[in-house]
């Protein structure tokens, strides 16, 4: 075999001899083909996997962990929410209106496999700054991104009701799309991608088959170059309207006991989704390529089994039940096709009428991919930028900088981002977009599900290994201040090329990071997605973990969102800060550094937090909460003004010190982003036994104002910071992010 | 002058609205049609002295703005009047 | 009472007004599939939002050849009330139930938030229990509801009454700001010269239930109701 | 046989994706450009023998499906092979 078609392949030497060893012969070009896609880092994890065994992965509500097309978890009254994350990075950064639309289709693709009644969308979303030398392409981007959320989620009918966007240089080559999907299935029903059963038909149904996206996988793990625009072709046109019927027959399907197991074809399509059912099962699997229905003419084997064409399902059904089955997708103008069936041998057989193109067996695909343990290097980078030299900055007004925060596109509001997604539909959605995690009811019950997202690129660039706790713990904190308690965690881990250590060494750090904080806070991790080679042209994006994180509300009509609910109430701050201002976004905005170091975390203490707030809300004692992160509390109290038709609120703020400089006290105080703080309100006379519940409970709190007038007026010591209306501040912040897209076009 | 830009996803490049229409049209009856693709169309109207330039023009504005080279390709047409 | 919702593959509020119908309302509801023939002895109808066949050539634009729609048809001419909602009041245009037809919003963005409008006409079987003038806080959420008609058509409209809902502002003014996507004279609704068909742009099945931010569509399906009694008592009488 | 069907907003219509592309252009400097109108376009394979009759069917598609009278017209055309 020669280095060449290695190299097109992505094989290394070894990876080759590794494969003539598992077969006792040369493989044939469609073996190839398809070792190097389940070998690819995309399919195979090679070089995560020994990592993310660390991530704690049971719990008495965990009904399934990491393994299957999404993880899942008991939400009582016989259900189980079913959700995970993924990522189509690379994709949307090639074409963005697609390839984010063909993200959204390949998670909800995901969900209802597992039996599940897809029922919210979240997206986390990284960019390049909006102005500056790449901003006329960022915006183009992030335009096309949008778009393309929303034409997939909003024509399926599937509500998006959260996500996060941010942005930073190290972005504007390699943008992020991160999407999740959340769905509800019977909890004793849930459908698994297995094939078992010998002599049981496989059955193909969904779209044709096409040249597209073949070498997907392979494209996911590699960096970007100049070199990138050949492989373009990869990138797949999405079918909603096709997904909508695979979904409705899927489901309808599932009713009946007909259905063994059923997987979406995604990354590495008919290669993945035989295999890895095969190997799930302990079975064979054998199909002809002659019966795969194709959209083009002359497609070889090799193309067939490595094509990436969107919306295709692979299911295995019990002999005897296959007239009802091709009954109920005939129902739904959907072809099945049988294409093979379910044998003993634990091969993945591949016939092209009839002739043997490829005899492989699955657990060499699957389970006996290479792992690899790569070497780590702490990055030299890192001494440097943590060090922060307080002394050198120059401070200014804090009430202008409170300004030019609410203006920056990574605080403002993302209306004009979520204005253009279906945040309602199927009507489930108690807090609406924009307003706190997103909570939607479930049908039929008392509960609803929180559900949040977060992760911050920054943070990590500076510590890893804490940052990924941070943004664990913010992701369940946003959901706790809906008022749930967090129940299972998601994480989709972006990062660099894995063969660099320094990437790599961040990549181990926050891996461990999270799995600590996972520990800690008490909530197992069910699934999740790993992204690597997010670079271009050797320059990596900031290690970017994000978490999703979801919560349950045992009682819908508690559900607490942001907003200051009424004139005169009470604000309470819970939690404390330290004046933190390394890798604030005030840092960034105001003084142009990403430098210090990220703010502390104490985890016991972030559960004391998250519980009380839990108690606190199901008791009916508070009437609004919001989490301090990105701009402070200063932010954090202007966001409880916000939406709320102009009420203000008084409040005082008592300094806080840590090693910063004194001139540097209001604003460390304003915008200091240390963790574990949440804002709440009650009504008077109610302060009492918050601040009890809270001291039961360790948890620092303190009434630091009152709501009431039109203006924000935030005190640090008694001496006035920031006196503003609330209606000029909101008119900024929900301003800030559409001007830079007024003048944009389609 | 009057330019035409044709944007047509590439042939490799599946087209689920061309395939729903074909299927639409198909349990309509029109059982002799098989395939359709859609495309975009644009008439732009530039200042230009001669046919060439205004081509010019529409296949700069058809590059950079109208079609997305990774998915789509163009064709530019400069009607006689 | 019995609400039919029509469910064509690719609508995506069937469910939401089912559940109107039947669990907030309390009444029967029965989905129908499209390729049926039959409304099965339903007393009102109604045809969902979503995505009806894809949408991918024109919104609406294939729906009018699924079976069901003969069926509808008759209903409308006996006089049987049918409601459009959002993909379903595109449906009702590209069939030629009601007239005009749907441009892209303006900014050619997808908007889905709550708006207000203004209900101009009572004398239609899903507003006989508004008043006229009353402001409905209910969500929008389309990226094609911009309204068009020919100038005579919709000078016909307006004189003959037929348009039902108007997008306004929060004082009931008609302005271009309170316009989401720049339907002529800011028509969020109209009905047909019979009254008995009305379609609209906002979803008020969404708008049912305090816990969603509003109730205030919950009085199309009221009125839906009310008439369907009068017209039971007239019968009966 | 292939047959073309162009389908335009009537003149009489705003076309808001014209508009937005004609002022996206001009803040990219073609201030040349004056006019913009998108429309949509359709190459239809049909079974026919004859040019007349491929015509003929993709004509009757285009009226019955392809526009909406109300706010669209359109052509048809037999590119010669
Ligand atoms: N891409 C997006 N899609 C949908 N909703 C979003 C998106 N980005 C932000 N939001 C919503 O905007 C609100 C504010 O987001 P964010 O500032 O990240 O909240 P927090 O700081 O509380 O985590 C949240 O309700 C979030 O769900
Ligand atoms: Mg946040």
């Amino acid at each position: 075999m020669n280095d060449e078609v290695l190299e097109r392949h992505g094989l290394t030497r070894e990876e080759y001899d590794r494969i003539v060893r598992a077969l006792g012969r040369e493989p044939s070009e469609t073996e190839i083909g398809i070792f190097s896609v389940m070998w690819s880092e995309h399919c195979s994890y090679k070089s995560s996997r020994v990592h993310l065994k660390k991530l704690p992965t049971r719990g008495p509500r965990v009904l399934q962990g990491p393994g299957e097309n999404a993880g899942a978890v008991d939400i009582g009254d016989g259900l189980a929410a079913v959700f995970k994350i993924e990522s189509h990075n690379h994709p949307s950064f090639i074409e963005p209106y697609q390839g984010a639309a063909t993200g959204v289709g390949g998670i909800i693709r995901d969900i209802f496999t597992m039996g599940a009644r897809p029922i919210a969308l979240l997206n986390a979303l990284r960019f390049g700054p909006l102005d500056g030398p790449d901003g006329v392409r960022t915006r183009r981007i992030m335009d096309g991104v949008v778009r393309g959320i929303g034409g997939y989620g909003n024509s399926i009918g599937i509500a998006t009701v959260g996500g996060e966007v941010a942005f930073d240089e190290p972005y504007a080559g390699n943008p992020l799309v991160n999407v999740l999907c959340l769905g509800v299935a019977p909890a004793n029903a849930l459908v698994k991608g297995t094939a078992s059963g010998i002599g049981n038909p496989v059955y193909y149904v969904g779209a044709k088959t096409g040249r597209d996206g073949i070498h997907g996988a392979t494209m996911a793990s590699a960096e970007f170059d100049d070199r990138s625009a050949e492989k373009r072709p990869a990138v797949q046109v999405g079918d909603p309207f096709m997904e909508k019927l695979l979904l409705e027959a899927c489901l309808e399907l599932m009713q009946t006991d007909a259905l063994i197991g059923v997987q979406d074809m995604g990354a590495a399509g008919l290669t993945c989704s035989t295999c890895e059912m095969g190997a799930r099962g302990g079975a064979g699997v054998e199909i002809d390529v002659m019966h795969v229905p194709q959209r083009e003419t002359g497609m070889t084997p090799y193309e067939i089994m490595l094509s990436e064409s969107q919306e295709r399902m692979l299911l295995v059904v019990k002999k005897g039940r296959e007239a009802e089955v091709e009954r109920i997708f005939e129902k739904w103008d959907l072809h099945a096709s049988r294409i093979g069936e379910v044998t003993a041998d634990g091969l993945l057989r591949v016939k092209d009428r009839g002739r043997v193109v490829a005899e492989i067996p699955n657990r060499a695909l699957v389970d006996e991919a290479p792992v690899y343990n790569r070497p780590v290097k702490r990055p030299a980078y890192l001494d440097e930028v943590r060090a922060l030299d307080v002394a050198s900055l120059t401070i200014g007004r804090p009430a202008a900088d409170f300004r030019r925060l609410l203006a920056s596109p990574t605080i403002a509001s993302k209306a004009w981002v979520y204005r253009q997604y279906d945040t309602m539909v199927r009507t489930n959605t108690i807090a609406a977009a924009g307003l706190t995690a997103g909570v939607v009811r479930i049908k039929g019950t008392e509960r609803a599900l929180a559900i949040s997202t977060d992760g911050n690129g920054r943070y990590c660039y500076l510590d890893p290994r804490r940052g990924a706790m941070l943004a664990l713990a913010e992701a369940a904190r946003n959901v706790a201040c809906a008022g749930a308690v967090p129940i299972g965690a998601t994480n989709c881990l972006n990062f660099g090329n894995p063969e660099r250590p320094e990437i790599m060494w961040q990549f181990v750090e926050a891996v461990e990071g999270l799995a600590e904080a996972c520990r800690a806070l008490d909530i197992p991790i069910t699934g999740g997605n790993v992204s690597l080679y997010n670079e271009t042209d050797g320059r990596a994006i900031y290690p970017t973990p994000v978490i999703g994180v979801v919560g349950l509300i045992e009682h819908a009509s508690r559900t607490l969102t942001r907003a200051f609910a009424a004139d005169g109430s009470s604000i309470i701050l819970l939690g404390e800060g330290t004046g933190e201002l390394g890798g604030s976004e005030y840092l960034k905005l105001v003084h142009n550094r990403v430098r210090g170091e990220c703010p502390s975390i104490d985890l016991a203490r972030e559960r004391a937090l998250q519980a009380l707030l839990a108690r606190a809300a199901a008791d009916g004692l508070l009437l609004s909460a919001h989490d301090c992160s990105d701009g402070g509390v200063a932010v954090a109290l202007a966001e409880c003004c916000f939406d709320t038709g102009g009420l203000g609120a008084v409040v005082d703020l008592t300094p806080e010190l840590s090693a910063s400089h004194e001139n540097l006290v209001s604003a460390a105080t304003l915008f200091g982003e240390s963790a574990s703080r949440v804002v709440v309100s009650s009504r008077v006379g109610d302060e009492p036994r918050v601040l009890e519940l809270a001291a039961t409970r360790g948890v620092p709190a303190r009434v630091i104002g009152r709501t009431g007038g039109t203006r924000l007026r935030v005190g640090v010591a008694g001496a006035v910071a920031i006196d503003c209306a609330v209606a000029e501040a909101e008119q900024i912040w929900s301003g800030a992010l559409e001007m830079f897209f007024r003048r944009t076009a389609a | 002058m009057k330019a035409r830009v044709f944007v047509t996803l590439k042939p490799s490049v599946f087209d689920p609205q061309g395939k729903t229409i074909a299927d639409a049209l198909h349990s309509l009856g029109y059982t002799g049609v098989a395939d359709v693709r859609q495309g975009k169309f644009f008439e732009i109207d530039v200042e230009a002295r001669t046919a060439d330039q205004a081509f010019h023009v529409a296949s700069e504005v058809a590059d950079k703005v109208l079609a997305n080279p990774v998915i789509e390709s163009y064709r530019v047409e400069i009607p006689e009047s | 009472m019995k609400f039919a919702v029509v469910v064509f593959p690719g609508s995506n509020c069937d469910d939401d007004s089912y559940h109107a119908a039947k669990h907030v309302l309390g009444q029967e509801a029965e989905f129908i599939w499209h390729k049926e023939t039959s409304l099965k002895g339903a007393d009102v109808v109604i045809l969902p939002g979503g995505f009806a066949h894809g949408d991918y050539l024109r919104t609406g634009a294939l729906a009018r050849f699924s079976p069901i729609m003969g069926a509808v048809a008759e209903f409308a001419k006996r006089g049987g009330p049918v409601l459009g909602i959002c993909n379903g009041f595109q449906i009702l245009l590209e069939a030629g139930f009601l007239p005009g037809a749907m441009l892209r919003n303006r900014d050619l963005k997808f908007h889905c938030e709550h708006v207000i409008v203004r209900v101009e006409q009572t004398e239609t079987p899903f507003t006989l229990r508004a008043a006229k003038g009353q402001r409905l806080r209910i969500p929008i959420a389309h990226g094609e509801g911009n309204y068009y008609a020919p100038a005579d058509v919709v000078q016909q409209l307006e004189s003959s009454g037929r348009v039902v809902f108007r997008y306004c502002d929060e004082r009931g003014d008609v302005t271009e700001r309170a316009n989401p996507n720049g339907a002529v004279n800011g028509i969020a609704g109209i009905c047909n010269e019979a009254r008995n068909v009305v379609g609209l742009m906002p979803h008020p099945e969404r708008a049912c239930e305090g816990a969603l931010g509003s109730a205030d569509g919950l009085i199309l399906f009221e009125s839906a109701v009310a008439a369907m009694a009068q017209e039971g008592v007239m019968r009966t009488a």
